[in-house]
């Protein structure tokens, strides 16, 4: 039996509200892929950012061939030798695609100045390994979301390192890269690096992770070797749970067409797209990061302006100009980023949900906070939002009880279309059962729900037709019966053209 | 309260020929034993000098004595001074007539508007362009004199030809820039008149700087003690200024006169302790002294002085 | 925290209303008002004195106005610095009308408020039609108005007000009581009302705390800035008609520098200068312990540039306290 | 893409060249080498001063206290050289540049450890530092007569027909240049600015980084009191009151993006040029000097109305079609 390279044990993070992290523990070893399993939410992103310095665990330690370490910076942790593919693309738009690279780490002449010639070819070549197509002289900000990822991996690559954390790397690239990848793990691999891979995705950790190890609600809750375990019981490790049960079971009553959007085109983000939604219906929307779908639900709500296309709600032509006209018309939209667009943190809960419907709760445009708190208490408790108080800063919630805050609001302006676009990324699975529950619900009254997911069994078992996007265009719309996975997935990222 | 205060407001701090003015102040206030607070804006705007004024007011000094910023926009604060029981004069930069008593000049308009050209046309046989750098564009008295000088120049000195007035603000920076503007702009200049101790001295330097000793003569008022190297060193040939040490000494006397009950009317003359004795005009104004021309001559001897 | 304490029934909320006043960034301020008033009286024997104070209102009184809009566009996250130079401009169209025309006095009233409401669309105009950030808009503006002054005065100045127009900044309502004083007051209750208990001032706050989300509710965010440029426009407008009727004259240095003092009582009253919080209770504290600490120090003769030693270093303590506060909190836990 | 970075400078250029070619037009002398360096002479302090706002406003910060950074350390080194003439002028220079990076430091501290906005803090010691001009100096004037004809001098000398100012702000400008280009503090400067969440993944101190931008800014305007003092040869309180706003002014026109990130040395150095080309044009055509301020203005709003419009152009594209070849 091999020593691990990297032992990490007792590791705890919290954060305001979440324990994201609970005394959990992870070894890595030389020449092998480690994957780490968990649903959304369940601390992978907060372990990998405690390995690479960005975070401090409030306790545990960390043991780097056999010594113990402390990772006080990031540059301390690229120095011990580890390095990682964050999620979050953290690169710099106004930069060169070779400073992204090495910034932090840049080769300096003895001088101590750069030397942007070494960078440049350096740079060049680790592109040119992974058959990038990507040349390093060029701006950043230039690039599509899935180069900007393989400059991402080729920064983790350019650091001289024993341990390679990938966060959900495949995430944003397209089969032909994905493959490309594969390849790389192989030869780091053989390198004899440890690597820690991250994936939602069973059939890339079945290719190649050999050991997995898989957490739950911050807590680490089983290991292994992958050869050995079946997909089941890893399934079952990280949900708690058999997984058919999540959905609930509801009855459609679908009406008559209450959206329908024709045409609808951005001069750089989406081409005709058009789709119709009906009263009592869950329209799901398919389809890869960066397929286009959110900036096709941020148009129809009015947040960016299409070039051509027509929007009818209710009989009646719409054409918000601004995110007010659609809440006006009746077309309410959760949106991805909870953060930075769904919730105001800093306010409290009733003011946030609200906030859309002052008209309402105000009197000839003076406030009346009593009716507020009435009107924030009446959404809120239907959602079952947990909290201290209605005066709690939202910003101290957990990110599904924060989810039902914008829901709250949503609900309170008495919509006819509810646009959630990944209403469950990031929640735990409590809330998303309840999330997902509410949505039958919402349906039962006669509301239409629109829900952008990337998610498949949830956009599988939710909705009841499916528009599957991919660059831009809407491929198909399909009637969810009897409908394979595999079919959605070919749908979404293309296989069927390319094997035509 | 026990003495008589006597508030002498200067339009900003920091300024040599005001601190010389105050030295003065401080030996009339001696001699006729009163208090002289000596204050100021340090910017020289009038909203800042009307802050001033306010605390003075407060304060319930019994005479003011101000160099103003602004000849209209320090009345209502002055009118409501002397509401309250404050006798008010202006010297040096005056106010309005409804704004004080009495108003100082430090010397004739008229004399002085002449001499500033004079001072120009003197080393100018032959005649020639010459330009006002000014200070601030609103300052009461540099403008009287440059209106002045205007008058003379058509009969006294017909072969000056006084190209442009500018103005620099008494900031010594926008001084220089003026300056220098002039030059690149006029290059027949031969003489700039700056009738500002801080405008003369930028330009005096700004010449110095370009190797125009010789070319361009620099003159105008100035402080000898500050402006002596350039008489040194040939960028002016002669400079004029009053005494500003006698200046804040009569504005001092003539406040304190008020204070003791003398009424400010035009013909009547007030004693002005050792400097002798002011008569005032139709405008109750009075003037001081005829300026005093310092050249290589006795520059060495008055830059110890002021 | 454990799920118990976690209400079936959301309460409306956990602290009483007085205890957050008690902790409020207002209360911090009013000692320091108190304290400042307490040292003026022993420092000068001429500061507890009805005209003194009276006086002393006057220190403050035209920047608090304009403090009171800048404060709302503040919190919103935006800045704007040309409004010193709204006054001159209007200052100086009010004179133009006057010498040229004649105008009477309600004209030049008129006059002065549209002029500063123009200045004011124009920047909201840059700020929210053309996505230009504001500081840097109004440094340009902040030039560009006070130019304009300049182009049409020179180094003139306009005079001749007439006895009515300069009660607006010289007179007096009731005894001591300046109709400078009666105004802000009124302003101030107004604002107060309209950032704390109406839907609008409820939007200023969203803005401030988050634009993206705040336009994602349905909140017109462009509209509220361009509303809020407007309006400090327009307090710069009307401060233009007092300054002018204080003064009796109108020069297009006029009110040169007043932009930073009135930044400064808005920070100094507590308005987050990354948007987001802020109340008009502070502000109209700031103003007034800006109006004591120069006013007192003014009693003392110490001269204009040393008080704004005192305010600095009182604007970057005030600021720090808190934070120091929580950091020594943080290190006992 | 290199060339769209560099649109900017050149437009900024063309700019400049288009004022000088008009002014020429009316009043020839006007073009002649030697009344440009004079310019560019006249304009060296405001360049040097850009370049540290500059470093300053990349880092998404600013700095207000510039200008009275540069009266207080003018007025000590101009009180120290009248009190000690003897002390021999490079050493007082040196002395200025420590003086003034303390004092930056001292910003830079409390935006670093207490995390107060930068805006705050500068406007907090932007009326502290100009306040203790006065105390220090007692509001009295350091004159030409008191400083030593050696302190007045050495901006004044000559080498290659170029007045040593001048060179003054070329080193200046090298160093910026190097540092901002060549060195990974420099990039730093450039990350925090354009993303600091990413820059702290990539193991940059942003409070530190911030911390040294403004010790920068510091040392800047501490050279400059120097030079400032000794070019218009008066140390008084009102020294450069209100030039923050210029020098902010002339990173703008220069394209240095407030919000962080974006900026280049070859752009603050045209801002302020362009600034100092359009002063120096405008009394010798005869325009009115009383037309200078609104004119300046208005050129602060057309570059930063045409640099909004250059920075917006740019779209994500996911679209293949419009990708082009992929
Ligand atoms: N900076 C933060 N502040 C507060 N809470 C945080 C922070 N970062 C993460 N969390 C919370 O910690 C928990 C774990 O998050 P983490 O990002 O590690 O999940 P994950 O396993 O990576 O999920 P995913 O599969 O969606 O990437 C979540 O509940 C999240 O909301
Ligand atoms: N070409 C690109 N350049 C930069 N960022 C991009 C690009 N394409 C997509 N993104 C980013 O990726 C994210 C997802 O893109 P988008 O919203 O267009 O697609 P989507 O189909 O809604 O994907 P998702 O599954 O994330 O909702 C967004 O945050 C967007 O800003
Ligand atoms: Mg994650
Ligand atoms: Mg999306």
């Amino acid at each position: 039996m091999t020593e691990p390279i990297l032992t990490l044990s007792g590791i705890t993070k919290s954060f305001p509200g979440v324990r994201a992290l609970n005394d959990v523990s992870l070894e890595l070893y030389a020449g092998e892929v480690t994957a780490l399993i968990g649903e959304n939410g369940a601390g992978k992103s907060t372990l990998v950012k405690t390995m690479t310095g960005i975070y401090q665990p409030d306790a545990g330690e960390i043991r780097m061939a056999g010594g113990q370490i402390t990772l006080p910076t990031a540059h301390s942790a690229a120095q011990m030798g580890i390095t990682a593919i964050h999620q979050e693309t953290v690169l710099f738009d106004e930069l060169s695609v070779a400073e992204n690279i090495y910034l932090g780490h840049t080769p300096t002449n003895r001088f101590g100045m750069i030397d942007w010639k070494t960078m440049r070819r350096e740079a060049q070549l680790t592109l040119d390994s992974m058959a990038s197509g990507i040349d390093a002289s060029m701006p950043l900000k230039e690039l599509g979301i899935a180069k900007k990822h393989l400059v991402a991996v080729a920064r983790a690559l350019s650091v001289d390192a024993q341990v390679v954390i990938m966060d959900e790397p495949t995430a944003a690239l397209s089969q032909k890269e994905i493959e490309e990848l594969y390849v790389l793990i192989e030869l780091l691999k053989e390198d004899g690096k440890a690597i820690l891979f991250i994936s939602h995705k069973f059939d890339e950790i079945y290719r190649i992770a050999d050991r997995y190890t898989v957490f739950r609600d911050g807590e680490m809750v089983g290991k292994g070797f992958i050869k050995d375990t079946p997909q089941s019981e890893i399934v079952r490790l990280m949900v708690g749970r058999s997984v058919d049960q999540i959905f609930p079971a509801r009855e459609a009553q679908i009406g008559k067409t209450v959206l329908e959007v024709k045409g609808l085109t951005h001069p750089t983000e989406f081409e005709n797209v058009s789709f119709s939604v009906r009263k009592g219906e869950i329209l799901g929307f398919y389809g890869l990061v960066g397929a286009g779908r959110s900036e096709v639900m941020q148009a129809v709500f009015g947040m960016t302006r299409p070039s051509g296309g027509t929007m009818v709600l209710d009989g009646k032509t719409v054409a918000p100009r601004s995110p007010a006209d659609a809440v006006e018309a009746g077309i309410v939209y959760v949106p991805e980023e909870r953060g930075k667009q769904g919730v105001i943190t800093g306010e409290p809960i009733f003011k946030n949900v609200s906030l859309p419907s002052l008209g309402k709760t105000s009197r000839s445009g003076f406030l009346r906070m009593a009716e507020e708190y009435r009107l924030a208490r009446t959404y809120t408790e239907r959602l079952d939002l947990r909290a201290h108080s209605l005066s709690q800063n939202v910003s101290t919630l957990s990110g599904g009880n924060q989810q039902k805050v914008v829901i709250a609001k949503w609900l309170a302006t008495l919509p006819k279309v509810i646009i959630l676009d990944e209403p469950t990324k990031g929640i735990d699975i409590g809330s998303k059962a309840a999330v997902h529950e509410f949505m039958g619900e919402l349906v039962a009254q006669g509301l239409s729900v629109i829900m952008v997911s990337s998610e498949l069994p949830e956009v599988l078992g939710m909705s009841d037709r499916i528009v599957v996007m991919r660059e831009g265009l809407v491929i198909d719309t399909l009637d969810n019966k009897a409908l394979a996975p595999e079919t959605l997935v070919r749908l979404a990222a293309g296989i069927v053209e390319e094997a035509a | 309260q026990d003495g008589t205060r006597i508030a002498l407001v200067v339009k900003s701090l920091g300024n040599g020929f005001f601190d010389a003015a105050n030295k003065g102040a401080q030996e009339a206030a001696e001699e006729l034993g009163v208090e002289v607070i000596y204050t100021g804006p340090t910017a020289a705007t009038a909203e800042a000098q009307i802050e001033v004024v306010n605390t003075l007011i407060a304060q319930q000094v019994d005479a003011i004595a101000i160099s103003a910023n602004d000849p209209d926009a320090l009345v209502p604060v002055l009118q409501r001074a002397q509401e309250r029981g404050i006798k008010v004069i202006s010297w040096d930069s005056g106010v309005a007539p409804e704004g004080r008593q009495i108003h100082l000049n430090p010397s004739d308009v008229n004399l002085i508007g002449e001499t500033i050209i004079k001072l120009a046309a003197d080393y100018l046989p032959e005649g020639g362009d010459v330009a006002i750098l000014s200070a601030a564009s609103t300052a009461t008295n540099q403008n009287a004199w440059i209106e002045a000088a205007k008058a003379a120049i058509p009969e006294k000195f017909p072969n000056i030809n006084l190209v442009a007035t500018v103005y620099g603000d008494d900031d010594s920076v926008k001084s220089t820039e003026e300056a220098r503007g002039l030059i690149s702009a006029y290059p027949d200049l031969k003489a700039i008149i700056a009738p500002t101790t801080v405008g003369v001295v930028a330009a005096a330097q700004v010449v110095t700087d370009q190797d125009l000793i010789g070319k361009i003569n620099v003159t105008g008022l100035a402080l000898p003690s500050e402006f002596k190297q350039f008489i040194d060193n040939g960028a002016s040939q002669a400079v004029a200024l009053w005494n500003p040490i006698d200046l804040g000494y009569s504005a001092v006397f003539l406040a304190n006169a008020l204070v003791e009950g003398e009424e400010a009317a035009p013909g009547a003359s007030f004693s002005i302790g050792r400097v002798g004795e002011v008569t005032l005009d139709d405008t109750n104004s009075a003037a001081m002294a005829a300026p005093f021309q310092f050249d290589a001559s006795n520059i060495e001897e008055f830059s110890k002085i002021y | 925290m454990t799920d118990t304490s976690l209400h079936r029934r959301l309460p409306d909320r956990l602290d009483t209303p007085l205890k957050s006043a008690v902790l409020s960034w207002e209360t911090l301020l009013v000692l320091v008002a108190i304290g400042i008033f307490i040292a003026n009286s022993i420092a000068s024997p001429y500061f507890l004195n009805a005209w003194s104070l009276s006086d002393m209102t006057f220190n403050f009184t035209e920047k608090a106005l304009i403090a009171l809009a800048m404060a709302l566009v503040i919190i919103t996250g935006e800045i704007d610095l040309s409004v010193a130079s709204i006054i001159a401009l209007a200052s100086t169209l009010m004179g133009l009308v006057l010498n040229q025309f004649g105008a009477p006095t309600p004209v030049l009233v008129l006059v002065g408020i549209f002029t500063g409401l123009a200045c004011g669309a124009f920047n909201g105009w840059l700020v929210t039609g053309l996505k230009l950030p504001s500081i840097v808009v109004t440094i340009g503006t902040m030039s560009l108005f006070r130019g304009i002054a300049f182009i049409i005065l020179g180094d003139q100045s306009y005079g001749g007000y007439p006895r009515d127009f300069a009660w607006f900044g010289q007179g007096y309502v009731w005894w001591v009581i300046s109709f400078e004083l009666v105004l802000f007051l009124v302003a101030a209750v107004i604002f107060y009302v309209l950032l704390h208990h109406t839907n609008f001032g409820r939007r200023v706050f969203a803005i401030g705390n988050n634009a993206t989300a705040a336009q994602f509710s349905g909140v017109r965010v462009d509209r509220i800035k361009f509303v809020l440029f407007c309006l400090t426009g327009l307090m710069s407008g009307i401060t233009a008609v007092l300054l002018t009727a204080r003064l009796g004259s109108t020069r297009p240095s006029i009110a040169q520098g007043f932009e930073l003092d009135v930044i400064t009582m808005v920070v100094l009253g507590g308005v987050s200068i990354l948007g987001g919080a802020g109340s008009i209770i502070g502000v109209v504290l700031a103003a007034l312990i800006i109006g004591l600490v120069t006013f007192g120090l003014g009693l003392l003769n110490v001269p204009g540039i040393v008080m704004t030693i005192f305010t600095g270093t009182l604007l970057i303590i005030v600021i720090a306290l808190p934070i120091l506060w929580n950091m020594w909190k943080a290190r006992r836990a | 893409m290199n060339r769209l970075l560099k649109t900017r400078e050149i437009w900024l250029a063309l700019a400049i060249l288009a004022v000088i070619v008009l002014v020429t037009f009316r009043f020839p002398r006007f073009s002649q080498p030697a009344n440009l360096l004079t310019i560019f002479n006249d304009t060296s302090i405001l360049m040097m001063l850009a370049l540290g706002q500059m470093a300053v406003i990349l880092t998404r910060s600013i700095d207000l206290s510039m200008a009275s950074n540069l009266a207080l350390t003018g007025m000590i080194v101009a009180m120290v050289n009248a009190a000690f003439p003897m002390i021999p002028i490079p050493l007082l220079i040196l002395g200025c540049i420590l003086v003034g990076a303390a004092l930056g430091a001292f910003n830079g501290i409390l935006v670093w450890k207490l995390d107060i906005p930068s805006i705050v803090v500068t406007l907090g010691t932007l009326t502290i530092f100009r306040g203790l001009v006065f105390v220090i100096s007692g509001g009295a004037w350091v004159n030409a007569a008191q400083m030593s004809p050696a302190f007045i001098q050495l901006q004044r000398g000559s080498f290659l027909g170029l007045p040593i100012l001048s060179y003054f702000a070329i080193a200046v400008a090298i160093l910026v240049y190097i540092l901002m280009t060549r060195t990974p503090q420099g990039r730093a400067f450039y990350a925090i600015g354009v993303n600091p969440t990413a820059a702290v993944y990539t193991g940059i101190d942003v409070g530190r980084t911030k911390f040294l931008a403004f010790v920068l800014s510091g040392a800047i305007s501490g050279l400059a009191g120097y030079l400032w003092i000794s070019r218009y040869v008066i140390a008084s309180v009102e020294v450069a009151s209100g030039y923050e706003l210029t020098i902010i002014a002339a990173c703008v026109i220069g394209g240095v993006s407030i919000a962080g990130g974006i900026g280049t040395v070859a752009g603050a150095l045209l801002g302020a040029l362009f600034l100092g080309v359009v002063n120096n044009a405008l009394p010798v055509i005869g325009v009115s000097p009383f037309w200078q301020m609104a004119i300046s203005g208005a050129a602060i709003l057309i570059a930063v109305i045409l640099n909004a419009r250059g920075e917006s152009r740019k779209g994500r594209v996911i679209l293949r079609r419009a990708e082009g070849v992929a």
